[in-house]
């Protein structure tokens, strides 16, 4: 198993949960209100009465073909907003 | 230009606390008030404000100065938009330029309360149709951002970042502060018309509560401000030049306009402000959905660190000066 | 029945901002409430409401009417969650049917309060000692359905759940609404027999601030509600209608009840709206950890995405409709 | 010391909701109301506290009394961290020492409204300049007890340790609730002597608001101390017994120090209050950030789970006989 | 070392920290508010005011053999409620 | 690739941030309102409003010889106020 890291702007997360669904993941987590800064050097914070707000953490366990199958998606997805997605080894309990 | 209407205006409570905020940050302090206390604030503002003016507007009626009055503010919230592009495309690309001058072409709501807060105790009046003119001159520098972008971005901006006229609709109509704003105001009209024992029951909520309240976001204000301010160092001079000139050229344009609408003191400070204000809340956060291009640390730190303050702080006794020295002048 | 007391009801800022936030997800508008600030008011709305139930039970004493109506309020919600139990086990399993008759058989306290600010505008009066029915049927309902798994589940369920009494009478006791509806009622109660003066005090808290709370409250119920309704779809059509046909049934039965009790049309409003109304705090939280088999998709989208918006919306009206044409019947 | 106060004190709103909270821990209840939604509170009632107390302080001028009673203050919250540092040092090191003495020579702002509460319902006068001894009282005891770890720390303490006097300043003057409470008296000070329209206009949201705003507080603060009371058991008993023993001390120490400034018994109780009161807020704060070594769980149990409970149920009246038996006396 | 992370309802919080304590972990991180869908398709919200509550995402960096003493635990708590649960490398920085 | 996790007091954040800026790390992310405990037993809340506060919870995607640059700074970081710091494996997506 394959446990997937996606950090992006919280403005994002309804096209990025699309994909995951599209891929059909067995499940997934949202962490809001997480704050950070990029390569670009934007600090993000969680501005939320601006209406910019934070950046959401998204993790998923699946397998590796589905990262495969997903991996166009989510870098488009990222590549318009920017963002980071990593992927680690894990092994369930 | 005398001293007093700004020494005035600063020992206000609102203005006060915008300033003790600010100077937590200055020393280092480590006053905080967390997300999302500050959205409790600005929802509840935008919801008070829209309701009050929307039972404004049910009693006022519209009288003769109010459709000549909302044109104009629609006119300038268009205009603009349009000459800060211009100025700021000598040395930003379409998208930025497009970004930050939207922002200037909309408004502040909290901007606006503080002008009434400071109309209120010099005992100047105004109407309750002004809140219409807050409304209504949101969204439409929104679409002309957007219309910039769509029209003047280079011909290589990737397919996915095209525009449709519906989408440009959505984010100018349907953000959230927008959205709640409008529709406070629709609740409130209709309170007026056809249950107006429900104006007496929401009144200590959105009105007797209202100047505490405004206190207290101006405290996060202040804070988030002086966070912001150090961040334009980066932006340029040209940038911080653009954030004290523009609401300053507009106020200008704004007066002006006031005189030929013959509107009173307090109805030509409440014009100049909204065309002299910049917007925080609603423009940056439909910029950054439809262009990622923009950074958000130009439109943001300019409006809300350095356009609001100046504003708040020394901007709006400056309009009432204005006011008091043009308006008064012998017919156009 | 004439549509004039719904409009009158829809026109209300409550039930106004109930639809302005319904109409934001419609329209896909970014408007959120985000967490916790929805809990902020929600624990604001239980403990204004019991301070407030608390002062008036104390004032009006136990009058001969007081007994009986609390008697046939518990009797009520001991009653519904069987029926809707064995309604829903023709479609449901023992677990689900007996989590969404709990739920039908409580409470929801918006509910009554909007069946109040009903009452209010309507200029009929009701007594303070409802808010004491009100409380009473928070637990019976979740005991009910407890017992119900308890009894009826399939005798396969695993030992760790097989479920003590004491674990029961903690979850439809302790909860954290019911606990702060209870004990609020338990101060007002104190405070107005042994410091009154701190009626007084509190006055602006619980009772000014309590309209405008309540329609932002409501604001955000209406995005919840909004968002829920859609999931409904999955959960079938017998659902959909059972969350129509509950409500409306319960009421009908409870405006016999409230002519029986021969209770004024206030009180016989407020009676049938508890009999109506579901719950989507106390016992959907109470099931979640007790009958984790249960989908709270259900009890949730049936209570929160469709009871609950029709009651508020069209309920209400209609069941005062009901109370007038039946209670003034001659007598049973 | 009759019964009867200390009844009374405990049938009041304030009171009786931090016991619900408090019970509702030990009955396993899950009523919560979580973070940030207590910050919003405290915040508030700083704010409210400091802009009230300013406005009073330019209201009743500098009288013959101010001085000498804020100077009496000042002393009070220097002498007792060396006390109680002396007492601590008998069972712990020199860190938590300093660290739990600071506490107890600083003031919760909390105790002090309950006071003022008190005093209010027993319609017992009080003097507006002794919110200023309040926000004096905060930082002297930080500052000792920064001191105290600064000379009397083993001389191995890592050099990244070592302490310099502007970071004790700061710590002591820039802690977020310290500089709220200071910077709204100020505002409050400046708003009564240039803006006096801005009372009338504040007094909604700092006043009315503020009984029920303070009740809501204490519910929280019910089920935080309740929560903490248990993890005094691993301090051991002679913390505990240092919790009740130091408050009661205190506030002898303080009743005669009350006679000796002649303070009538509402300033008396005030006065008081603030000696016996121990710091949960800005104090804790400071420690965490300069003095690692202590630990949290000392110094926030203490105050928070005993301290805070015995002041506010116990204390308070207990006080209040106090300075009834003890200022009437024949003159020192 | 090991990194164990756990996804479940807020509400199991209780019954989870007491298993890990059982075994004398040497630490763990809880946060709140995590949101998600699990197999069963159920979407968890920040529903926080309904008392339904979100999901809390646990942390724990302990040795293997701690995990081999919690695993029956856990996986008893997790079929109760639901949740996921994964393990990974980790070594100390 | 490698996913550097920090977990400390919130107060220590801008400590910590400095030090991940003076790296010159790509980013970084930054989760608060962690809660937990460590090794000393002694528990963390989100007790925000007496100053205290809860933990922060630091991700940090970077290569190894950054890590290798900061752990002195971070370790001295951390054992001033307490806080964990673990290494593991990350693959870009
Ligand atoms: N190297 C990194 N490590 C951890 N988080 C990162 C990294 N780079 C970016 N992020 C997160 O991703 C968000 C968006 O990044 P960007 O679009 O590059 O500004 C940032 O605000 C961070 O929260
Ligand atoms: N494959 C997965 N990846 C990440 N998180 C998951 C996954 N499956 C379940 N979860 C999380 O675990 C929670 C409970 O899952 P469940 O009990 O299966 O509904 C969900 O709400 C998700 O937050
Ligand atoms: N073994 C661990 N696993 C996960 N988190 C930990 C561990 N040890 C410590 N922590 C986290 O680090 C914080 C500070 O640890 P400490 O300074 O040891 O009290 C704790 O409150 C936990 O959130
Ligand atoms: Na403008
Ligand atoms: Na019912
Ligand atoms: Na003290």
């Amino acid at each position: 198993m394959k446990r997937l890291d996606l950090i992006f702007s919280e403005r994002e997360l309804d096209a990025i949960i699309k994909t995951l669904e599209k891929a059909n993941v067995p499940g997934y987590t949202v962490m809001k209100h997480a704050t950070g800064r990029g390569p670009e050097r934007v600090v993000t914070e969680d501005m939320e009465f601006t209406g910019l707000g934070a950046n959401a953490h998204v993790i998923v366990f699946c397998e590796q073909e589905l990262i495969d199958k997903m991996r166009d998606n989510i870098r488009d997805d990222l590549s318009y907003y920017g963002g980071v997605a990593y992927i680690s080894e894990a092994t369930p309990l | 230009m005398e001293v007093n209407p700004i020494l005035q205006n600063v020992l206000a409570p609102p203005v006060l606390f915008f300033l003790i905020g600010a100077v937590s940050v200055l020393f280092k302090s480590d006053l905080e008030i967390p997300a999302p206390l500050p959205k409790l604030f600005s929802l509840y503002l935008l919801l008070a404000i829209g309701f009050k003016g929307g039972i404004e507007i049910q009693k006022s009626g519209f009288s003769d100065q109010v459709l000549p009055t909302l044109s104009a503010a629609i006119l300038m919230s268009l205009l603009i938009p349009l000459i800060g592009f211009l100025i700021l495309r000598f040395k930003f690309d379409v998208f930025n330029s497009a970004a930050i001058a939207a922002a200037y072409g909309s408004i502040s709501a909290v901007t606006f309360i503080s002008a009434e807060s400071f109309l209120d105790s010099q005992k100047i009046a105004f109407d309750g149709f002004m809140v219409g003119a807050l409304a209504l001159m949101e969204s439409p520098a929104i679409i002309v951002g957007l219309l910039l972008v769509k029209f003047a971005a280079p011909k290589n901006r990737p397919k996915s970042r095209k525009m449709h006229l519906s989408a440009i609709l959505h984010e100018s109509l349907l953000n959230g502060s927008v959205y709640l704003l409008l529709s406070s105001l629709i609740v409130g009209f209709l309170t007026a018309s056809s249950n107006p024992s429900g104006i007496t029951k929401m009144e200590p909520f959105t009105g007797q509560l209202f100047y505490g309240a405004e206190c207290f976001f101006l405290l996060d204000m202040g804070i988030v401000a002086a966070q912001r301010l150090p961040r334009l160092k980066n932006a340029g001079s040209f940038l911080i030049g653009f954030a004290i000139f523009m609401p300053l050229f507009n106020a200008f344009i704004g007066v002006f306009i006031a005189r030929f609408l013959s509107l009173g003191p307090g109805n030509a400070l409440l014009f100049v402000v909204l065309c002299a204000s910049a917007s925080y809340l609603a423009v940056p956060a439909a910029m950054r959905m439809t262009v990622p291009e923009a950074k958000s640390s130009y439109y943001i730190s300019t409006t809300l660190g350095l356009t609001f303050p100046f504003n708040i702080v020394l901007g709006i006794p400056i309009y009432m000066s204005l006011v008091n020295t043009i308006i008064p002048l012998s017919p156009l």
